[in-house]
C-alpha cells in the first residue's frame, strides 16, 4: 500500500492549518469560502436556507449572507435551475441545489437543452459559470427516489462537467473549483459517505483540478475505478485483496467529464485488468463507457476483459433489500479475483 | 385609462366547525347523519394514533423514514367520507390516513414505509394508485385516471392528492389545465398545510392562496377550513358531485396545518416558531369535533376510553401484522421491472441467487 | 351554503387604436410623439418586409425553417418602443421583429434560421439572450436574468416572450410563480396569436385568457389588443415602469393572430377556417396604424412608396451581407461547447479535420 | 450478398396482401389496425389530430376514430405523458407522441419516476401498457432541437423497452407489438426515412418481435451494428467495402432493450471485428455498451477492438453543418477497414 499519487495541491503545502471536517462539512466550508470571495456566487435551493439543506450542507450560510444570497426556492427544479440560467448569464456565479438526484429529473430539460448548449447556442457570447449540485447514491435507507445514481445521462450530454467526490479533501477542492469554473458543472455528493468518516482539510481556500482522477492505492495486479461512495467500497475490496496477497490499484476517477483518460489508461496498462464499480445500473452506465475506451485504447494489454460490478438494472431497493443492491467490497473483491484468473 | 373587465371571479372559503366546537347548525352537510358525525371523529382518532404508532416504531427502529400527517386529520377523514366505492384515489406520501380509512390494512401502510415494496401492492377494492413520493408529478395521473373513467361513462371520480409545495410543481400546471381541456373526473385535493419542509406557504408562492390558481384554468376552485371536517367533507362532496355530473374538475384546497416534523428525518424546531404550532394546536382538528359531539351528548369520556382502547388494539395489530410478515425475497427485486424477465435481469438475478447461495 | 370571499379577481383589457385606424386621442400614450406614431409604423412595415422576404428565401432553398411573424408586428413593434437600451430581452423563435428593432443585424437573424451557429451571436449592445426554441423554458431565464438586475440594484428590465402554446408548459408556472416570490425586475410578455401549430387557443386551456393567469401567481396580469401597437406600447410600458420600479413583475398579454403558417414546414389550410384569417386580415396591425396616421395626414402614398423603397433596399442589404458571410469553419462545431477543449473534442475535431484533408 | 436472416413473421406468408409504402404510412397503418381491433388504444399528443402530426404519422385517424381517441393536447409534454400513466393504470392503452425527441426531455420525470417504476412500485398490480412514440435523429436540416437522439438515456432506465425500426415493414410490425406489449416502450423513429423510401409491408396486421435483432446483410470479414436511420449508413457502408472485396454483416439491433445479444455476439464471434454506428453523441453513447458487452463475453474472439463511429460529443449542429456530423456511409467504410488491419 503506498500513499496517493496525486499530491497535494501545490498552493498548499503538507504543514499548513488544516481540520478533519467530515464530506459535509469539507462542502460547506467550500460554500462559504467561495461566497466570502467572490460576491457573484449565490445559493439557491429547497430548503438550503433557513433549513440549511436537508443534509446541512448549507448550514449557517443564510445567516452569513442574507437571503438575496441564500435563496429558498418554491418546490420546482426546473425554475430553480432555469432561474440560474438567467442569472448565470448576467454574470452571477449560482450554486443550485436539488434537493435529492431522484428529483433532478423535472429540471433535465433546463439541463440538457439550455445549461449545456448556452455557450454553443451564442457562441461563446453566453457561457454559464453555474453549479448544480446534489446528494446522489444509495446507503442510507430512504424511500423510493431518494438512492439514485444515473451519472452516465449527464456524461452522455455535451457541454456539462460531471464531478463526484469521495473524500472530505477532495469535497472541499472540487467543489472550490467547480465553482470557479467557467462552465457549468453537476457536482453530485456522495451522500452515503456525507458524514461516515473525516479526513485533514487545509483550512484556507484551495482548488483539485477538475479532469484528474486521484490514485488512492498502487497496486500492479489489477486496477479497481471507482467514484463517490465506490471508492470507500473499492478501498475495502482492496484491504480484502490484499490479505490474499492480490495488490490492487484504486482508481478515484473524480470527474467523470472530462475524464482523466491518462490515469485511467496508464493503469490498465500496467495491471492488465480492470473492475469497474459503481451503483447505477449495469446497462448503459457509465462502466461501459470505460469499458469501451479500454477495449479501445488499451486491447493488447487486457488480461482479461474490463467486468462490471454495478447496480442490477432494476429501481433502487427500498431500504430492506438495498443492501442486496449496492455493490459491497465482497462483491468487488470477488470479481477481482475473477479476472485474475481469466 | 380605461379598459373593459375581460374576466370577473371570486374565490371562496368554507368553514362550518369552529375551533370551539361550534357550528351553525344549519350548515352541516344535510347528507351525514349523527352516526356519521361519529364515525367522522372516530376516523381522525383512529389515523391519529395510527400516525403515532409509526413515530414511536420509528424511533425504536422498527420503521423507516415516516411523514406524520398529524394536524391534517380532518382533511383525510372528510374526504375519505365523501369518497364512494368506485372513486378513484391518487395519492402523494402523507395520506396515511385516507389509505387506513380506504380500507388499506395498516401494515401495508407500514410495511412500504418500513421500505418493503410489497406495501406498494395495495388491494384492488381500495382503487388507490400507488404512493406517489416526486411532488405534484401524481396530479397528472389523477387527470389520467379521471379521463378514463369520463371515457368509459363509469360513475367513478379519481382525486388526485396533493401539498401547498406541490403547487409550485410544473406538473401542477399541466395537471390542472389538462383537467380544464379534457374535463376528466377528477377533483384536485390540495392539504395546503403551509409548509414544504422548511418553507412556509409565504414563501411558495405570492397568491394568497391555493384555491385562488383555480383561475388560471377554467375550472372552479374553493378552500375548505382543513381542520374543520365538515367543511372538507362538504367541499370534497362539492366537488365529487360536479365531476360525477360530468362536469368537470375542481380544485380544492384544504387548508391546513402540518403539526409535525416534515418526516421523521427533519427537526421543525429549526425553522418554525413555536408560538405558531400553539396557535394552531389549539385549532386542532380532533379537538373540536369532541367539542362539538360532546355538546350534543354524541361523546363523552367513557367512549373516548373505550374507542382509544379499541383504536389501540386495532393499530397493535397491523403492528404484529407488520412484523409478522415473511422477510421479502431478495429475488423480488427483479420480478416486476417487466412482465417478463429480460436476458440481462435474470443473469443478474442468478448472480445474487448464487451469491446468497440459494 | 354561505361562504366567505378570500379573493376577488379581476382582468382587464386595454384597447387604443381600432381597426378603423381610429382611437380616443385621450388613450393615445402621453409617452410617444408623433414622431414616435410614424416610427412605430415604419417599423411594423420593416418587419413585415424583413419576414416576408425570409420566406421567400425559404422558397428559394436560400433560408432554412422561417416561423413567420405576420400579424404580429404591432405586438413586437410596441414591445420594442417601450423598451429601454438597459433593458434585456429573452426571445422565444418568433421573435425576428423585436431582434431587428432591438438592433440585432439582419443578417444575423436570417442566419440563425439558415442554420448557422453564428446568427446566435447576438451584438453585446442588443442585450438579447439567443433565441429559444424549446417551447417555454426561457421564461425562467427572464426570471433569473430579472433577478440578476434587481440584485445589482440596475434599472434595466428583463423581458420574457413566449407564445400562447408555451402557457401550457410547467416552466411557464414555475417562472410567474417565482416571480411572485423573487419580485426580479421581469416582465412576461405573450404573444397570445391564438393557434400553437395546428391547436387552436380554445384547446389549449380552459382560461378564457392568458392574462387571467396571473392571479395563480400574486402578479398583476394585463390584456392588450395585440394587434393594436399603441396598446401593446403601453401595456408593455406599464409593466416594465412597474418593474422598473422595483414592484414585481407583471404578465403582459398581446392577443393578436398568427397570420402565416406556422412555420415554412407546415399548412394551416390543413386546420384553420379560411373565414377566420379573412376576419383577422381585417384586422391587420399595420392596415390600422395607416389609417391612423393618414387621417392625420402623417402619412400618404408619397411617404409609403418612399419608405417601402427604404425597407426593401435595407432588407435586401441584409440578404447580401447574410450570403457573403464565409462558409463556417466546420472545426467550431467543437470550439464553443466548452471554455477549453477537452481531449475527446479534441480528438473528434483532429478526426474531422483529417477527414476533410485540413 | 445474402438476404435477411429473420424470416417474415410465420403468421404472414410471403404471398399474402401488401403494398408499398413509407416508414410513416407504415406506422400509420400500425395506428390504425390497432385501434381498430382495439379500441383501448387512444393516441394523445401535440397535433396528432386534424393535423395529423408534424410528420404525418397521425394522418387520416382522427377523423375515423373521433376526437375521444385522438387526442390534441396542450403544449406540455410532461402532460402527455403524466396523464398517459392515469389512462394506462386504468386499462387504456395510450400511444402518446412526443413530437420530436428534443422535447421529450419536459416528460423524463414523468417517463423515468413513474412510468419505468410503476409496476415495480405496484408490485405487478398496476403496470402500463403504453407506448411513448417519437421522430428522433438528424438528417432532415431542421433548427436546434430537432435532431437529437439520445436513446443512451432511455436504456439505462430500467423498466422501459426501446424499439427503433429501419424499414417500413419492421416499423409496421414492432409498433404494432409494442401497442400489444404490456409494458412500457418507448418507440424511436428515424425522421429522416420517414419517406426515404418504400418497401413492401403487409397489408394485414402483424407484429415483429420486440428483443430480436434483424441481420440485413450477412457476411463474415466485419459486423456493423447499427439501428434507425444508421442502418441505411450502414447497408451504404456495406455496398462500398463489398466493392472493396470486403464481406461485411449488418445487423440492425432494432429493439435497444431488451437486446438481442445472442445475435450480436454470433456476429462478433464470426467475424470477430465489430463497428457500431449511432448518431448520438460517442461518450456513454449506446455504442459503449455494445463495446462492453462484446469485450466482456467475445473478448478471445476479437481481432481488433470494437470501433465507434458516433456523432461528435457536441451539440447536435445547425443544418449547415449537421453533414459533418452524421456518420457517412464512408466514415463507416473507413473505419471497418481499420479494423480489419488492426
Ligand atoms: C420533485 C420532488 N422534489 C423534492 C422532493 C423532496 N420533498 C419531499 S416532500 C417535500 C415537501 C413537500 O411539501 P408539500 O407539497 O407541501 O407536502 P407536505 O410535505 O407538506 O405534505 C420535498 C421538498 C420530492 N419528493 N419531489
Ligand atoms: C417543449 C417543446 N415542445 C414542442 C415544440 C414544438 N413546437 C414548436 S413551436 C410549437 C407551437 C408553439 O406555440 P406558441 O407557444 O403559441 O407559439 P407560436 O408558435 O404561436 O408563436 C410547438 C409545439 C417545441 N419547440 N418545444
Ligand atoms: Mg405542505
Ligand atoms: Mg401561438
Amino acid at each position: 500500500m503506498t500513499a496517493a499519487r496525486t499530491a497535494a495541491s501545490p498552493l498548499h503545502p503538507v504543514n499548513e492549518p488544516a481540520e478533519r471536517l467530515t464530506l459535509a462539512q469539507a462542502l460547506n466550508q467550500a460554500l462559504r469560502q467561495e461566497m466570502e470571495r467572490d460576491e457573484r456566487v449565490l445559493l439557491l435551493g429547497e430548503d438550503v436556507g433557513k433549513d440549511g439543506g436537508v443534509f446541512r450542507v448549507s448550514e449557517g450560510l443564510l445567516d452569513a449572507f442574507g437571503p438575496d444570497r441564500v435563496m429558498d426556492t418554491p418546490l420546482a427544479e426546473s425554475g430553480i435551475v432555469g432561474m440560474s440560467v438567467g442569472l448565470a448569464a448576467l454574470g452571477f456565479r449560482p450554486v443550485a441545489e436539488i434537493q435529492f438526484m431522484g428529483f433532478l429529473y423535472p429540471a433535465l430539460n433546463q439541463l440538457f437543452a439550455h445549461v449545456a448548449r448556452y455557450r454553443n447556442r451564442s457562441r461563446g457570447r453566453f457561457h454559464l459559470p453555474l453549479v448544480v449540485r446534489m446528494p446522489y447514491g444509495g446507503g442510507i435507507h430512504p424511500p423510493e427516489h431518494h438512492s439514485e445514481s444515473y451519472e452516465a445521462l449527464l456524461v452522455h450530454t455535451p457541454g456539462l462537467k460531471v464531478v463526484v467526490p469521495s473524500t472530505p479533501r477532495d469535497a472541499k477542492g472540487l467543489l472550490t473549483a467547480a465553482i470557479q469554473d467557467e462552465d457549468p458543472v453537476v457536482f453530485l455528493e456522495p451522500k452515503r459517505i456525507y458524514r461516515a468518516f473525516r479526513e485533514e482539510v487545509p483550512s484556507a481556500p484551495f482548488t483539485e483540478p477538475l479532469g484528474k482522477a486521484r490514485v488512492h492505492r498502487e497496486g500492479k495486479d489489477v486496477t479497481l475505478v471507482a467514484w463517490g461512495s465506490m471508492v470507500r467500497t473499492a478501498l475495502e475490496a482492496h484491504e480484502a485483496l490484499e490479505r490474499q496477497g492480490v495488490s490492487a490499484e484504486v482508481v478515484d476517477l473524480r470527474t467523470l467529464n472530462p475524464l482523466d483518460l491518462d490515469t485511467l489508461l496508464a493503469s490498465a496498462e500496467k495491471t492488465g485488468r480492470v473492475v469497474v464499480v459503481h451503483e447505477a445500473p449495469r446497462t448503459a452506465g457509465f462502466g461501459a463507457e470505460l469499458a469501451a475506451l479500454l477495449q479501445e485504447r488499451a486491447l493488447l494489454h487486457l488480461l482479461a476483459p474490463v467486468k462490471r460490478v454495478t447496480g442490477f438494472d432494476t429501481v433502487f431497493p427500498y431500504p430492506l433489500l438495498e443492501h442486496h443492491y449496492l455493490p459491497s467490497p465482497e462483491r468487488v473483491a470477488a470479481e477481482a479475483l475473477e479476472t485474475l484468473s481469466y | 385609462m380605461p379598459r373593459t373587465r375581460i374576466y370577473e371571479a371570486a374565490t371562496e372559503r368554507l368553514e362550518i366547525l369552529d375551533p370551539e366546537g361550534r357550528a351553525d347548525e344549519r350548515l352541516l352537510p344535510a347528507q351525514l347523519s349523527e352516526a356519521d358525525w361519529v364515525a367522522l371523529y372516530r376516523n381522525m382518532v383512529l389515523i391519529r394514533h395510527f400516525d403515532e404508532k409509526a413515530l414511536n416504531l420509528q424511533r425504536q427502529g422498527r420503521m423507516g423514514t415516516w411523514g406524520s400527517l398529524r394536524g391534517q386529520e380532518a382533511a383525510q377523514a372528510g374526504l375519505a367520507m365523501a369518497l364512494e366505492a368506485e372513486d378513484w384515489v391518487v395519492p402523494s406520501f402523507r395520506e396515511h390516513g385516507l389509505l387506513l380509512l380506504r380500507g388499506v390494512p395498516g401494515h401495508l401502510v407500514y410495511a412500504f414505509w418500513k421500505g418493503d415494496e410489497r406495501g406498494g401492492a395495495l388491494p384492488e377494492e381500495a382503487r388507490c394508485l400507488p404512493p406517489s413520493i416526486p411532488v405534484g408529478s401524481q396530479l397528472l395521473h389523477a387527470v389520467g385516471a379521471g379521463l378514463a373513467l369520463r371515457l368509459r361513462g363509469e360513475r367513478g371520480v379519481a382525486v388526485g392528492l396533493a401539498g401547498d409545495g406541490a403547487s409550485s410543481e410544473g406538473d401542477f400546471h399541466e395537471a390542472l389545465n389538462f383537467a380544464g381541456v379534457f374535463r376528466p373526473r377528477t377533483v384536485f385535493y390540495i392539504q395546503n398545510n403551509q409548509w414544504a419542509i422548511s418553507v412556509p406557504f409565504s414563501r411558495q408562492t405570492a397568491a394568497r392562496s391555493i384555491a385562488q390558481k383555480a383561475h388560471a384554468y377554467g375550472i372552479p376552485g374553493l378552500q375548505a377550513d382543513g381542520n374543520d371536517v365538515f367543511a372538507c367533507y362538504a367541499a370534497a362532496r362539492e366537488a365529487l358531485d360536479r365531476a360525477r355530473a360530468g362536469e368537470g374538475a375542481t380544485l380544492v384546497e384544504a387548508l391546513t396545518y402540518r403539526m409535525g416534523n416534515h418526516t421523521t428525518a427533519d427537526d421543525a424546531q429549526k425553522y418554525r416558531p413555536a408560538e405558531e404550532l400553539a396557535h394552531w394546536a389549539a385549532r386542532d382538528p380532533i379537538l373540536r369535533m369532541r367539542r362539538f359531539l360532546e355538546a350534543r351528548g354524541l361523546w363523552d369520556e367513557e367512549r373516548e376510553t373505550a374507542w382509544a382502547e379499541e383504536v389501540r388494539g386495532r393499530v397493535e395489530g397491523e403492528v404484529e401484522a407488520l412484523e409478522a410478515m415473511e422477510p421479502q425475497d431478495p429475488a423480488s427485486i427483479f420480478d416486476f421491472m417487466y412482465g417478463n424477465l429480460p436476458w440481462n435481469l435474470a443473469e443478474q438475478k442468478a448472480a445474487l441467487m448464487k451469491e446468497l447461495g440459494r
